[in-house]
């Protein structure tokens, strides 16, 4: 099983063959690094009004995208939510088409047309950027049931928050998964609010885990600030469910450390509880846990940092550069063959 | 179904979708029918009986009631390399999945810049007359007929009961195939087939030259009856079946108008935003120059359908306000 | 709290003052057998073409309808389904209006609009009559929420179908309901069956109170085939509920015995199952456990029949001579003021 | 709010509404809010900010992510008892809750035989214009003012948003309130109030005489200033704010084309099925003789609203295509 990461990284494999434990913690610590940064550009650019639109961020929250793409291979399939900058770059979207997306270019990963809600690589199987608050389980549900009709092996990897547990697509979901025993990982990232509701406030039962094994799936809760924890359970749950065990579910504690999006005055939460969270950044914990054991971090840092803006900044140029779509092109894809006559 | 010796078939139009379905499982392995109660029960409206037993759980799959996840299932599926046939049981029910219809499977091809194509067929049925009162009599293709992305089809005779749902499957997008509940009993002669049905236009189902009666599925019997009845007094009408509700076979409408100039929209949704307003402003815009008199709208009446069978019947069109609507726009 | 019963009955009290448990059980027997036959002569009406549309039949299922409604006072609200005749009855809707109703009449419980599925009275608080699958569900919340915010005391009961249990509202429901404590009983008559298909093929799990517990609200399973076990159950749920408990959750084992409608040939079940379920008659239960306690049953039956038969004729009768709405009120109700101007 | 000497104050659209939820709040204690982050965010268009701290969690409710949910809960509240305002934060999650809308909402009044009514008012977001891309750019108003039983309000200027909610709420059957969400950041001057707003009719903006613009909601200030363009070119627009899209007042429509003879319908829905079509067919079937020309009507293009700021607006109606189209009925 191959691992899908960032661009011109060494794929990982999962034997105890090749990398070292610092070298695969290194590689973590660079596709986790690779988010923060791109989004913290993202939040730059939004400033210069380069990017528009709605973009939600996903910085604090980074070792679960990291973790879980540990566990999928190049095969599997990912569906997501309008907070995907993180997945889409953990799955291998190359930053640039990411980038020129957002910037509405015509060699945007979605042809310009998605922005930074809607990300898609058929290519890479990432389904998707969907904006409708839990609209893409059952369309996850679907991508399992045909792989389970065609007897593939492959693994579809849902990612929804806690606010999206509450629609009634979470439920319907669950229970057709688990009925039929769908090739479906649930990926609930609880990062304890919905915009400003806090998890409390939102559902009867907030753990969410066993609200989720109620449906007679398994289901554990995870450390999500702790990429390693993340990985093990995301590998765990893999394996289960290319093992023909059904769907698996997994709660991901973790916590958004900017506002829900650009628009958000963030009113809603104490700043001693943001602080809270911000001192598990999973970025240094794992730099911090490499220290105790005694792994080599500062120069990998500073290596990690160096390449990662030089990416970055290559996608922003890129981007920059990149060709408008052009007005003419409006009509096209609205269907696949006509152009829509109405 | 018993064939003549001359090969033309007796039957029914729902047994005319069965076989549209056998074939379509038998040809494809892609294929494969999902809602709920399409296999044991063998379909609420008992298209699909005998399927399950003929093709498999793993091909006819009852599905849990959750509109919802299913429809967006097929979805998935259809991303996935199948060819899914979902059942909605009717149209009513599918104001669940409309989120999925509209945000996923009419938007993602677009969306995505054109790397997602979702070739999914969703059948249920449609319309009143039944007496099933205001939350199973609804027609709301025309909201469905909005949506850019999507193909809406309206089967309103034997043929296209049997021969709309092959090319509804080799369209890469999504198609809607609304069949209307007062159709499935409705018997008559199969002929050969004459080939795969076009998508694309409008058939003239009863060429006239004073008035053009426009319509489609579960009104056609009603306009054709109505012209029937019209030519008894004189009026020489032409009946346009739509068939396919998106996209619009404007010009099929604007050749008969240019024929006749004057026309009557029958549509059994409410009147105001209903498909006939479309049809209506087209006419009106398009054939300006061409029209006698304004167009007519033979709508239902705008109230959630009653139960009794008197107030029902007076909530719909019936083929007297059709010969009415007629006689006004051609005196 | 007086019970709410069929018309021209004796009311009851809860206290020890007045019935005996024989004559308790001869009213519950009474309540019962008048749903049944005024089932079974809806069987025969709708073969003479006399009622039109769905009609769906609760027989088997009466002890469910009977036995929660003992628990509920004048004041409390019922919603209900498109099996809702038993119910209906039960709350104390008069069977003339009832029938009237499905002959589509002036004087139905809904001047002929709503038919069999649609059954209201708004007096009585019975919020109908919903023919879509869960959707009485969020509109019973609604009522609930309601009465909190306005400091009554009353009960909502709302009854749904093990169907139901799998559609989105039902979840958004329970999260809804649990979450704010609401005065809701939620009342799932698990028939085994939503229409042809079988509750192990359309729910994952399907011990349905585990389910529903697992939104941290109270929920029993209650044999409700045994109409003083509902009784008892439904009682201590609304005692729970009007003591400020939140909602509460009973699901109800039951059976119809009778196809799902009119129109189902009943292919999809077993005759063997049926029959086993057969054996356990709500009606014939309760009067043979009043024979084994040696309390007189015999005259009681005759004399229920009687009066049953007596109370069905005059309803038939009514109906038969009550005047259709006239077809020039079509438009009348569809706003409260305006006649709908387009 | 700042007000002036002659007791006009200056406002926003976002504000006006905010007043009114204020005012509605104050002066009946059956009315509450309910909604996805209505209170402690304030409303994902800050429309309710600081309602929470001035009438409390009890009557500001925040709910989860269920529209069917708290919709349904509306409907239930608004029948026993309560006068709700539920908050959808925009129509494209609406779609969630239709079946609420639709089939009890919409239609207990009626399958009741009158006995219960639901006097609940639903507010909601829509349109685009915004970057915000295919899912969060609906405008489905037009499907909503397909239903018979409810009324749609589109509450265009200041004024409206002010004192639309009054009268929205003083009605016994569901209203719906569309608020374009380019309009919040809008600015004016609020005058007295003159009188709760008349929901049953719609406003003519701007008298004139050539042709007539009619409109509502978020394409208003495009007609207005194409109207201003035009008399520029010689050409005097009528601009009509419909205001209510359900009941149409289709009186006034006819009337403002009695005067002008011509006339465009401006709509941000996609064209085919729109409202526009709606306003279109009535005006040719109304005013048939009194057209010299063709209705025009300027739409959305039939696609899924793109993010590309060039794309989106080339998807949009604008001024230009409304002076186009107003040249095209005039000349
Ligand atoms: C159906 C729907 N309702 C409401 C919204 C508006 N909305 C966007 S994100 C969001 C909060 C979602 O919270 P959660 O699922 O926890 O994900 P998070 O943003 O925390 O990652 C809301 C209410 C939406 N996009 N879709
Ligand atoms: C949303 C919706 N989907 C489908 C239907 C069609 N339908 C009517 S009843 C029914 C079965 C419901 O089963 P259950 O909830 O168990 O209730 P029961 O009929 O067994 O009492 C179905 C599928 C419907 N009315 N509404
Ligand atoms: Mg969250
Ligand atoms: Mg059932």
């Amino acid at each position: 099983m191959t691992s899908v990461r960032g661009t011109h990284r060494r794929k990982a494999t999962m034997g105890a063959d090749v990398a070292t434990r610092a070298e695969r913690r290194g590689e973590l610590l660079h596709a986790m690094l690779r988010i923060r940064r791109f989004e913290e550009r993202c939040v730059e650019l939004y400033s210069a009004a380069k990017i528009r639109g709605f973009v939600h961020l996903y910085i604090g929250e980074e070792a679960v995208a990291v973790g879980v793409n540990e566990a999928l291979t190049a095969e599997d399939a990912v569906v997501s939510t309008y907070r995907e900058h993180g997945h889409a770059l953990a799955r291998g979207l190359p930053a640039e088409a990411i980038m020129a997306e957002m910037y509405g270019r015509a060699t945007g990963c979605s042809g310009g047309r998605g922005g930074s809600m809607h990300l898609f690589d058929a290519g890479r199987h990432f389904y998707g950027g969907n904006a409708i608050v839990a609209g893409g389980l059952p369309l996850a549900a679907g991508l399992a049931l045909a792989d389970r009709m065609c007897g593939r092996s492959r693994v579809t990897c849902c990612f929804f928050g806690d606010g999206a547990f509450a629609e009634g697509e979470f439920h319907e979901t669950a229970n057709l998964a688990a009925l039929w025993g769908l090739p479906l990982l649930f990926v609930c990232e609880n990062n304890l609010y919905a915009m400003g509701t806090a998890l409390q406030r939102h559902e009867a039962q907030t753990d969410l885990a066993l609200r989720a094994a109620s449906y007679g799936m398994a289901a554990w809760a995870v450390d999500g600030m702790d990429v390693e924890a993340v990985e093990r359970a995301a590998r765990r749950a893999a394996e289960g469910i290319r093992g023909g065990g059904g769907p698996y579910f997994l709660e991901m504690r973790t916590y958004r450390f900017r506002a829900h999006s650009m628009y958000d005055p963030d009113r809603y939460r104490d700043k001693a509880e943001v602080e809270r969270w911000k001192a598990r950044d999973p970025v240094t914990r794992l730099a911090d846990r490499m220290r105790e054991d005694a792994e080599p971090v500062e120069d990998l840092l500073g290596e990690t940092e160096r390449q990662v803006t030089e990416e970055i900044d290559a996608a922003v140029d890129g981007a920059e550069r990149a060709p408008e779509e052009p007005v003419e092109s409006l009509l096209q894809h609205v269907t696949s063959l006509r152009t829509e006559a109405t | 179904m018993a064939s003549d010796a001359a090969g033309a078939a007796k039957t029914t139009y729902r047994e005319a979708m069965r076989e549209a379905l056998r074939e379509a499982l038998r040809a494809d392995d892609r294929v494969f029918l999902m809602g709920e109660d399409v296999g044991r029960y063998g379909g609420c409206f008992g298209v699909s009986l005998g399927l399950l037993e003929e093709f498999g759980p793993e091909r006819i799959l009852d599905t849990p009631l959750s509109e919802s996840a299913f429809v967006g299932a097929g979805i998935g599926a259809a991303l996935n390399g199948m060819r899914p046939i979902v059942e909605i049981m009717t149209v009513n029910f599918s104001l669940l999945a409309l989120d999925q219809i509209l945000n996923n499977a009419a938007t993602l091809l677009h969306m995505s810049g054109g790397q997602l194509p979702v070739p999914l067929v969703i059948r249920m049925t449609t319309g009143a007359g039944r007496q099933l009162a205001a939350q199973h009599s609804h027609s709301l293709e025309g909201w469905y007929a909005h949506i850019p992305g999507i193909r809406v089809l309206a089967p309103a005779t034997i043929e296209d009961a049997r021969h709309m749902l092959a090319p509804a499957l080799a369209d890469p997008d999504p198609v809607l195939i609304f069949e209307h509940g007062s159709l499935y009993n409705a018997s008559g002669e199969l002929g050969p087939p004459a080939g795969p049905v076009d998508l694309d236009h409008a058939a003239v189902r009863r060429p006239g030259t004073d008035v053009s009666l426009i319509t489609y599925g579960g009104s056609l019997p009603k306009a054709l009856t109505a012209a029937d009845e019209l030519a008894a007094d004189g009026i020489d009408a032409e009946v346009v079946d739509l068939r396919t509700l998106r996209p619009l076979d404007g010009r099929a409408v604007a050749a008969s108008v240019a024929r006749t100039h004057r026309a009557v929209v029958i549509d059994e949704a409410w009147r105001s935003g209903s498909l006939a307003a479309e049809v209506s402003a087209r006419i009106a815009e398009d054939s300006f120059y061409e029209l006698d008199a304004p167009v007519e709208r033979v709508c239902s009446a705008e109230v959630p359908i009653p139960y009794a069978r008197l107030l029902e019947q007076a909530a719909l069109p019936q083929t007297a306000d059709i010969i009415a609507a007629a006689h006004r726009a051609v005196d």
